[in-house]
């Protein structure tokens, strides 16, 4: 599984990095429009072993506002599902913050909270968590009429009921979007890097930007997608092995 | 106890025409009554509306120490996250718990307590479903079509069983069983097609006890009388 | 935990580290905050920061603005106080293909192509100049610059903005390793004097602890003097390489010199000078192109008399 | 609808305005820091038309990029769902590409496609379309055997019928997704604005963040929001009219 | 034509013990014969395994001029976005075609052909999802409770027109209706519980065609004997 995503990352790296190479050759672009093989190689060695560790520290912040924002989806959807003006208000709110560019809402969350690791988590969790609200609410507000009706008939309907059978019965649409939502974390976490960290991998991608770096740019393009595969494939096994426990027979 | 509709009838949203009209029925208790007639005649439907879970017809209903009406049907299925032994322990009713090992045994899934809904073969989920309605508080229990994919034998078994168990509530059992229901039923309310007038009439079954053996000709004549009248 | 007696301040600055940041990481590095007794939190800005927002609310004792910023805020109401102007001369110029698109004076800016990031300073110095010079905006052509310098790199603007301390040795590497000859516009040259980075505080901290202040300031302008000091060139470089990694060596050391020229005045002793009549010329800058909604009086951002 | 929507959104926001005036008047902040409601107000008046033509303007665009996504993750999640290399690689392909910051992959893409308005398409259906694949990865590999079962049995399922299949019964979901999606859109659009475009409300904001002026920003998020608010409208009005003309008995 | 098990057994994967073992059969076709034995006791697994829709049984199926198996089952639904005879006409066979006005007639559907399936009563789902497998090529069609929730009489109509329709084919119809199975079936092979031994045997039904009276004495001894066996 592990070895056949890298490969399968590999592969679709190599392709990007031929592609703009030939566009390289083809149109006889300099290097410094497009950096060459040999530029991109000695980038990897220098910046290589660095750029790795941005990565992991990286990886460690995308993983706490993942998780932050499975909780934060989990919440709004829970409220949003109702059908009375409290839940359409509720997706009202998450709609609309949501149409709003996360650049143009961080200085006024600098403002309020500070330039901790909280804003940090909070911006990753913000880009991470509208997806993940979109399935639950898909999820959560569609009946399992054969199941709950007992539940309903006997008035022992709670809501926390209701949504443990609808989760459950849509199990394996939870976790894929769970799994895949991790990678908007990572996104998230890198955005967040590139508009106010000092570390990570978004703040040397910023950097590298800044210096007009196409060559660092790659390098980190490289580091990102094997960080993400690694966890991604870390993921599934987790949900593959939750979704064995809670089915089997 | 007793529940008493008065012209009642039903048209569904976007229908052209009303399912049924002016049904007049009574449904006595404590006993075992049937609802009987031909596919897609409306007797789902009534039984919703009986139970509440369907609202919108017309008419009058009265109920009279028949408050607690639950409805029933074969589709239902349990939770998959639990064992059907931790699920019936979980939603019994007090009053319900003491009836459970009994239960299990009449409805011979004692060997399946620990297994999930979901392995079951059909038969088994029918049992599993009826079991949990009967450990709840209840005066009128509608089973649609609750043991359909269950064998005959096992089936008579658990009908003596509830009639037994169950002294001083009220059923409403729907089945496409004729022989079934005229052996096991007080009352038969036989609802028919459309043109027919009146649209539901009641037979009289023969309520078979345990231990009793049923009079072979009472039972001929209901069986007749319930299939001349649907 | 700071020791006892030690105060412990915030110092936010403008950008990530650089060498534009030089004297600030010197003097954390070589102890100059610590022998003033102070414990300094330098944190390094970035672009959607605003030190000054963090000078109000707290956040921050002390911090790094560009002039426009700080005359923006200042009519806005905001209690600022200028304390000392790092550059001297304003970084930012516009680097050009002296072979395709020829410069020896602004009206040769006619019928070209000319990035700028609008609503940056660039922008504004981009104005002044074509103002100064009487060449109407709609006699080149503007482009909307961000991160990417490929239109530059294409050939299809002309004239690009950048920091001609931190990122021309850069960019001019690359395009010199190409053959590419390059040059760069300076407005300064053509009589724009557009004030950029000083240090900042609030009234309040002035007010309440001007010793702090004082000793603040009085470490910070050592430890740049010291820090742009060809003497210490070397020293000045290890204290760049070890805060950011991302640059090569060899940029750093062509980057410290083309800063000092920037940055230290005449004479070097003064460094931090503020420039007042540079100031007042920004102030009309800005409100003449309507940046700002009323006049500032710059004497008063001014800190004065401190111990 | 329209109406609820909007008192709900003019609430949401003028809690949100208020929350930050209250933060003003505690903290004593200039009008710098945050600007006074007499500020807000003029700017409003000076920038409103303007800024509201920008809105429009990036509505457009925003309509066409959903679209764009809509096709580009069913067309993904088609091929996705298939549990051989393929579909692996696929998966594996879109994946990753998400976890890479648009703001990093940018230059490559304007590089590749120039600046014009395909490369600001593309930058908004990126942005949009990983959580609409997501969800139809999800919808699309779970069978649904009641029905799968005789097209399997009489060897006439085809792939385009099993797609046929598992989104029609799951119409509930698709709508919930597809609507909601259209708010990231709306935010991908911005930021493709925002990165490279010289009009739209993203292009605005940029100035207005390097300007530092809040008032401009709070004008243009109001705007923004009540843009989106009249697009989800009309969004979940057609959403519910197809749900009710495919299930009509 | 015919299909022949020797020696099959299954055991589900997570399953302690093998459901069945050691089963020989013979389903001789043309003919309409009945798969029968207590809930629970393996019948739709081993019709599963019949059709190849459930893999990994051990021992031998031979296939004779029996290629084509179809399975259907009770729970099975029809695509909600077209009307029912839309759906027919979309995927019947071309031999299949024709039928279809005859098996509306039949299976008293023909005033439902422009409703959609999820309004369908339950008898009237089992009934249009029968219709279509009738409008298929096959050479084998397994029936797991595929009327279970239609009425007797209707029932009975359709189970007499489909042995006159499909005279050349071969039905195995799993039903838990002991008297159904013992008058209309050729072969009744009744699966048994676990320590039965042998664990499947095949009694001789009435087999009764259209037109036909049933023969009481016949079809007493036939039911007798399923019930003694199963
Ligand atoms: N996936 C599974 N894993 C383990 N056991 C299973 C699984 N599916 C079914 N079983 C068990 O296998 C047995 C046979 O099931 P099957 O559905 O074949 O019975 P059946 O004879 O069709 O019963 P019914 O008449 O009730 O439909 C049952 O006891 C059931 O619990
Ligand atoms: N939502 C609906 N809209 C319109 N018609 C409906 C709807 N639901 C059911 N019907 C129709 O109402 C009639 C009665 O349905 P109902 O399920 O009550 O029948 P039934 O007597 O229980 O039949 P069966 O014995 O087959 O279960 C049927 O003809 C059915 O097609
Ligand atoms: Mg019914
Ligand atoms: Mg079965």
């Amino acid at each position: 599984m592990l070895h056949r995503r890298l490969t399968q990352f590999f592969i679709l790296y190599a392709a990007g990095v031929g592609l703009l190479l030939a566009f390289k050759v083809a149109l006889g672009l300099s290097d410094y429009v497009i950096p060459g093989p040999g530029e991109i190689w000695r980038t990897g060695q220098t910046y290589g072993a660095a750029y790795a560790a941005a990565v992991l520290n990286t990886l460690g912040v995308a993983v706490l506002g993942h998780g932050l924002s499975i909780v934060l989806a989990a919440a709004v959807a829970v409220i949003a599902r109702l059908k009375d003006w409290i839940g359409g208000f509720i997706r009202t709110a998450a709609f609309n913050i949501q149409s709003y560019p996360i650049v143009a809402v961080a200085p006024i969350l600098f403002i309020l909270l500070g330039d901790g690791l909280a804003t940090r988590l909070l911006i990753a969790a913000l880009i991470c968590y509208f997806p993940l609200l979109l399935s639950f609410l898909g999820v959560f507000s569609e009946p399992v009429r054969e199941i709950e009706h007992f539940y309903e008939a006997t008035g022992r309907m709670t809501w926390r009921l209701q949504i443990k059978i609808r989760a459950f019965e849509n199990l394996q649409k939870l976790t894929t979007v769970v799994v895949g939502s991790a990678t908007l974390a990572m996104v998230g976490t890198i955005v967040a890097e590139f508009i106010a960290a000092t570390a990570g991998i978004g703040y040397s991608i910023r950097i590298a930007l800044y210096q007009s770096d196409l060559a660092k740019i790659l390098v980190a393009l490289l580091l990102i997608g094997v960080g993400t595969s690694l966890w991604l494939v870390l993921l599934e096994g987790l949900g593959a092995a939750l979704q064995r426990r809670m089915e089997r027979p | 106890m007793e529940l008493e509709g008065q012209d009642i009838a039903y048209r569904y949203p976007n229908a052209a025409a009303d399912l049924f009209e002016g049904l007049d029925f009574r449904i006595r208790g404590p006993g075992f009554h049937a609802l009987f007639g031909p596919s897609g005649v409306g007797k789902s439907t009534l039984a919703r509306l009986l139970s509440g879970s369907l609202a919108g017809q017309r008419g009058r209903l009265n109920a009279r120490g028949m408050d607690r009406v639950l409805y029933t049907y074969n589709l239902e299925r349990l939770p998959g996250w639990t064992t059907l032994r931790e699920h019936f322990e979980e939603t019994a009713s007090a009053s319900g718990r003491p009836r459970l090992e009994t239960l299990l045994d009449t409805f011979d899934i004692r060997p399946l307590a620990d297994a999930r809904f979901p392995r079951l073969s059909l038969g088994q989920q029918n049992r599993a479903n009826l079991v949990r309605y009967l450990l709840q508080e209840f005066d009128l229990l509608i089973m649609d079509e609750s043991l359909a994919n269950v064998d005959e034998a096992t089936r008579h078994r658990i009908l003596l069983r509830i009639k037994a168990l169950f002294p001083e509530r009220c059923f409403l059992y729907i089945s496409h069983n004729v022989a079934e229901v005229a052996r096991f039923c007080g009352d038969v309310l036989v609802l028919r097609g459309h043109p027919k007038r009146p649209p539901l009439v009641v037979v009289p079954g023969g309520d078979q006890r345990e231990g009793a053996e049923p009079d072979p000709a009472r039972l001929e004549r209901a069986m007749l009388a319930i299939v001349h009248a649907a | 935990a700071p020791r006892e007696g030690v105060e412990e301040i915030h110092y936010r600055l403008k950008w990530l580290c650089n060498v534009s940041t030089v004297g600030d990481l010197y003097a954390l590095e070589k102890g100059h905050f610590a022998r003033a007794g102070l414990r300094v939190n330098v944190k390094p800005g970035g672009p959607e920061r605003d030190a000054l927002k963090e000078l109000e609310l707290g956040h921050a004792q002390f911090g790094v603005a560009s002039a426009d910023q700080v005359l923006r805020a200042a009519a806005k109401g905001a209690p600022l106080v200028v304390l000392a102007q790092l550059f001297q001369v304003n970084p930012l110029q516009w680097i050009y293909r002296p072979d395709k698109s020829p410069f020896r004076e602004p009206a040769d800016l006619r019928g070209r192509t000319v990035g700028v990031t609008f609503g940056g300073n660039d922008e504004t110095i981009l104005r002044a100049l074509l103002a100064r010079h009487g060449i109407a905006e709609g006699e080149l052509r503007l482009f909307s610059v961000r991160y990417d310098y490929t239109p530059f790199y294409e050939g299809r603007v002309h004239f690009w903005p950048l920091y001609i301390n931190a990122q021309a040795p850069i960019i001019g590497e690359r395009l010199e390793k190409a053959g590419e000859p390059i040059a760069f516009l300076d407005p300064h040259r053509w009589g724009v004097r557009f004030v950029a980075n000083s240090v900042i505080t609030t009234r309040e901290m002035l007010r309440q602890h001007p010793r702090t202040v004082s000793r603040f300031l009085a470490a910070l302008l050592e430890a740049w003097r010291e820090a742009l000091d060809p003497a210490n060139e070397e020293a000045a470089v290890q204290v760049l390489l070890a805060a950011d990694r991302e640059t090569p060596e060899a940029i750093v050391r062509r980057q410290i010199p083309v800063t000092r020229r920037l940055m230290v005045p005449e004479p070097p002793a003064a460094f931090g000078r503020i420039d007042e009549a540079a100031w007042r010329e920004t102030e009309e800058i800005l409100r003449v192109q309507g940046l700002i909604e009323r006049p500032v009086d710059v004497r008063s951002l001014f800190a004065e008399n401190l111990p």
